[in-house]
């Protein structure tokens, strides 16, 4: 078991004709990943990489019934590829491209409410990975080992981090989840735990934050609510300096909020074990 | 990127704003002539940062003598590592009342929102603290832009009816700055209702979502130049890097902001002072090091460099290579510390050994190497430091 | 019994300050109407025509409880005004005002999609009443009769015409209707007959339309389904010259339906009995 | 309000939309020079609707001598009602292929509709009828319009696919015409892609919602004098009326649309031919009864008038005496019969009867007494008819 992904689910990839889109649906493909088409306007009807490419992502599911799409089309063209997808019935919508103005995913964030089956992960994430079944987006499959943890994070590279040195110790996971950094993002940390929550596969959780935003917080007051999985979080940027604040709307809604002081707190009163450094989390879930 | 005042104020009235009538002095004379044409001015440090009035950053000028003693004071001046380029004169006001409108992004409701207040002015943030509900709060819909009836309801609800109709306009116009500008921040404090009843920017705030700077290209060319106080800030984004400025002596470099961020808490962990934080992305390839490099090592307070790649996709072995022809380009001589991890991870610290690089063995030795490396040592001479992109480019 | 407004109904007009909107609160009151408050930005706290006056239609509710509202705006100002009464939580939304901008109503609609528990009667309408218990909007009280037919219209005066026919014959009204001219609007004939057939004081109802557009022939479709009502429709408009028309697209998305002709025959098929002249509806109902 | 072509086109061009060059003549030598600077043009009768090509509106010409013959034969011509006022002489285009463009809004589905075709050119109502799918179509959210995706299955669906960045910037270009001019319908047809490759509007319809008039005043400003063909419609306009011309003899005056329609149908019936459609909205006051009056007596043709009035809030002795004071005030002597209803109908009736107007006792009997009225009277003379605006106003 898993969450949001295993073999069956049927991808296509969005902008696979692109260099990135290439490379990765490769890849996505040499794990077992289910890559069913690939949409790039224009050359519907050929052929790339061994599967059938269309002009719209209606057209690829009416073809080929994907129920998922990872999303590699170049920022200026990427929120718009979310919406197409959500649109066209797409249920798991995975966005890497990383450089989305954030007013458009504030738009996004609006069209999706019109589309509740359409569940967004990123943009700017490394999309996710059900270690020996499938994976959308470029989390590196060797870094990975199937097993019974659930790992959810805001950043890329210590996802990859966390990941392998989980895997070298021997603890496996059952899925791996990367929600990206972007302030204005699809699934949260919330929504992802309540899924590991519901899967009997996973039983342990590792949640990797960072400073900025409440979502955090909020994951701490769900954990804080019992839970049965064992949880270990990290929040990167516990020495970061304050940001140079340009006037003062965003202390009026931020507050004290946001800061790693403040996540760290909160997973303490939630019971959650809180790692100081990447390299004690291992030990923690011993 | 944050505009300075006196562009923001250019921006905003290029969307239908009242601002006073102004002028930008570069020099202490430019600022006495300015004087004489508009009167009575307030001579302003311009800097993207708040809390330039505290910092003795705005003086109030009557004659073209004081102006120009204004400025004398105030260009050059560092508030908050930002040295002010430039001042702006702009006419003095006379002040009925202060009222605070603002507009960002509220990241956690994933959403924009106006904010208005009766009680505007420099204290709007213990305004905030003290009584939340003086300060008016409406969630436009992104599609549709704030609606009349909405902004009727913010209007009231801020305790300023009587001033319904032009604060209606204002805020529509100071919305525009969304869909036109994909502004992420749009302040105007204090809004001022002067004596005669019009409704003025008395200062203004913008800041554009660089991610979408390729929309306005012509804000980039007509202000970018002037904006960042930082000259290696200024340095790394024209080489397109991700760099924020510190105020330690360790340079440190990372592959992905969380990475990176992670790598700064254990330098300093270790006890020691990250000079900045630069995030190269992925790959990690032979000229970003370099470029990131070059920009860190700018800084004379300097004295070592730690870089923490996490290969995803990239081997370690190429990216060990790509560190040490950085390293050659540019000639530097300082401890530099290396914690590579991912595919050929061993083959990469087998060869940056070879090449006199310390590889860590993970992120933690690391920073205790490279602190343990940069705290006896000497101040550094230019000679270790190697060549510098401002020598090198003519600066 | 009735449909959509009765003297229990809680009303506001919006815009009870202009001469319409006091002219026609007064009408509205003096017939036993409950209008229990008014809005008028800027003049909130004061009191007009004997009700308290509020500044937006979210603070009338608050005081007042009030579930409809009457809308007397000028043109530009009311497509706001719907969408406020709709946002703050009106169930009845009656909008007398002509002149609406079209692209404007298109928008209300679409804004009213996200508040599903608002119906909107209007806008240009004469409004609804329930004779000898309340009304919103203008039909004159004294041309009506309680009684058990229930009347339905987009025409003002042709809705007068056949409801004072049926006054002076005995015959009285359970709700009269008048949904409006507009080619954009709120309540159609067949969302008001559906009201009318579970409505039990309703036994007859009389249908007047007008050409273009099909909402009469969807009504039609409806009655066709079966209903325990005796209905009889008139529709105005059966000699009109075609218009002079530009372009074709509208052409290419009418095709033939919107004659009168195409309209009588659906109510015919229907089993509906279809009045030449209004003078004839009288004589067709005994 | 809907604009002549060159009208339309120059709207389009205003939202970036690409025109053939073309210049508006007057009369047969403007045409010629305006040849004579274009090379070979088509000269086309401005007229505000559709099947002027049929009618012989549109002639080639290579030559000015052509031209001018053409714009002879043109001007002053009558189009289905529409005496044509001036030509439009257009270079000639070099035509590819011909696609079908429109928006419109479908008032069945309370929205707007975006439809194209590769299927373009004068036989488009054809090509709905025999194969409706091969016209494309898309109900934008009218918040945000048309999507880039939306736009893109649009293409694609409709087959031209091979076109696709030209035209999604083209539709979203005459999209524009709905949030800037409040357009209803806004159609290019034929959509012409020349051998050269370019997309060019051949052929292009526009109409303005008359209801946001006072957003578009110069609009109003620029083209409105030019456009209504009918000059008792643009009377009618000028005095604020809804009034339609047909062709009969029997004036036709109500309040209300429903009710004006129906008393239409009813003089029909009666065997009378309506000359007009006249809403005079409620109240039926003196003054806008004089002008509907007015207006209806411009026309030669006409031999009596109806009125019928619903008095809802209004008194019927009122109403009466309004209509009395018109008659009066235009000295108007043609039979008049009026149908009163509602309060105080009796004593209108009796006002009416005294001052010699003929009442109806209901709207049937007011028909089938005009009808009566107007069949055996001789030709109207001037004196029956009283002054006309014409003469009064010194047109």
């Amino acid at each position: 078991m898993s969450i949001l992904l295993d073999s069956s689910t049927r991808v296509i990839v969005q902008g696979i004709t692109g260099r990135e889109g290439s490379l990765h649906t490769e890849q996505m493909k040499s794990l077992g990943t289910k890559v069913v088409g690939g949409v790039s306007p224009g050359k519907g009807g050929t052929t790339h990489l061994g599967v059938p490419v269309f002009n719209t992502v209606a057209d690829a599911i009416k073809a080929t019934g994907a129920n998922a799409s990872g999303i590699f089309v170049p920022a200026p063209f990427a929120a718009d590829a979310i919406m197409e997808a959500a649109a066209a019935g797409i249920t798991l919508i995975v966005c890497i491209t990383e450089g989305i103005p954030i007013q458009e995913m504030i738009r996004v964030k609006d069209f999706l409410r019109g589309y509740p089956q359409a569940r967004l992960l990123g943009a700017n994430c490394p999309g996710l990975i059900t270690p020996g079944q499938a994976k959308i987006g470029i989390i590196p499959q060797r870094i990975t080992k199937p097993g019974s943890i659930g790992l959810v994070s805001r950043s890329g590279t210590l996802t990859y981090e966390v990941a392998s040195a989980l895997s070298a110790a021997g603890m496996g996971q059952s899925t791996i989840v990367g929600i990206g950094g972007d302030p204005v993002l699809g699934l949260t940390f919330r929504d992802v735990i309540e899924m590991f929550e519901k899967d009997p596969a996973t039983t342990q959780v590792v949640l990797i934050g960072e400073i900025g935003g409440s979502d955090e917080e909020h994951a701490a007051e769900l954990l804080a609510r019992g839970t049965r999985l064992k949880a270990v979080a990290f929040i990167s940027g516990r020495t970061a300096p304050e940001g140079k604040r340009m006037g003062h709307a965003g202390a009026i809604i931020s507050g004290n909020r946001g800061t790693a002081k403040s996540k760290e707190e909160a997973f303490r009163k939630a019971g959650v074990t809180v790692a100081e450094t990447t390299d004690e989390i291992v030990g923690m879930l011993r | 990127m944050k505009l300075l005042e006196y562009q923001a104020k250019e921006v905003l009235a290029s969307l239908g704003i009242a601002i006073p009538p102004g002028e930008v002095a570069r020099t202490p004379d430019e600022a006495a002539w300015a004087c004489g044409r508009l009167g009575p001015v307030a001579v302003k440090a311009q800097v993207p940062v708040g809390g330039r009035g505290k910092a003795g950053g705005i003086k109030v000028a009557r004659t073209p003598d004081e102006a120009r003693r204004a400025a004398e004071q105030i260009i050059g001046m560092d508030i908050k590592g930002f040295k002010v380029p430039l001042v702006y004169c702009e006419a003095a006001l006379e002040i009925e009342r202060e009222i605070y409108l603002g507009f960002t992004v509220d990241r956690d409701a994933r959403a924009n929102i106006l904010m208005l207040s009766a009680k505007g002015g420099m204290d709007i943030e213990q305004v905030a603290d003290d009584s939340p509900d003086s300060i008016a709060r409406l969630y436009p819909n992104p599609w549709r832009g704030p609606l009349d009836f909405e902004l009727t309801q913010l209007v009231f609800d801020a305790g300023l009816g009587d001033l319904a109709r032009p604060l209606m306009a204002m805020i529509k116009k100071l919305y525009r700055a969304v869909p036109d500008y994909d502004a992420l921040t749009a302040e105007i404090n204090p809004l001022v209702v002067t004596k005669k009843g019009d409704v003025v920017a008395g200062d203004a705030k913008l800041e554009i979502d660089d991610n979408a700077a390729w929309r306005h290209k012509d804000l980039e060319q007509k202000y970018g130049a002037l904006i960042e106080g930082d000259p290696y800030e200024v340095e790394a984004k024209k080489r397109g890097l991700t760099y924020v400025s510190l105020d330690g002596d360790i340079g440190i470099i990372g592959n992905g902001a969380g990475l990176c961020m992670s790598t700064l808490d254990l330098v300093q962990r270790a006890g020691g002072r990250p000079s900045n934080f630069c995030d190269i992305g992925g790959g990690a390839k032979a000229e970003v090091v370099e470029n990131a490099l070059a920009v860190i090592l700018m800084n004379p307070k300097v004295k070592g460099v730690v870089i923490n790649v996490f290969g995803g996709i990239t081997r370690g072995d190429e990216v060990a290579k790509g560190i040490i022809t950085a390293r050659d380009n540019l000639n530097m001589k300082l401890p530099l510390v290396v914690r590579l991890s991912g595919t050929n991870e061993e083959e990469g610290r087998e060869i940056l050994k070879r090449n006199g690089i310390e590889p860590g063995v993970n992120a933690w030795a690391a920073a205790q190497k490279i602190v343990e490396l940069t705290k006896s040592d000497a101040p550094t001479t230019a000679a270790a430091r190697g060549s510098l992109p401002g020598e090198r480019g003519g600066e």
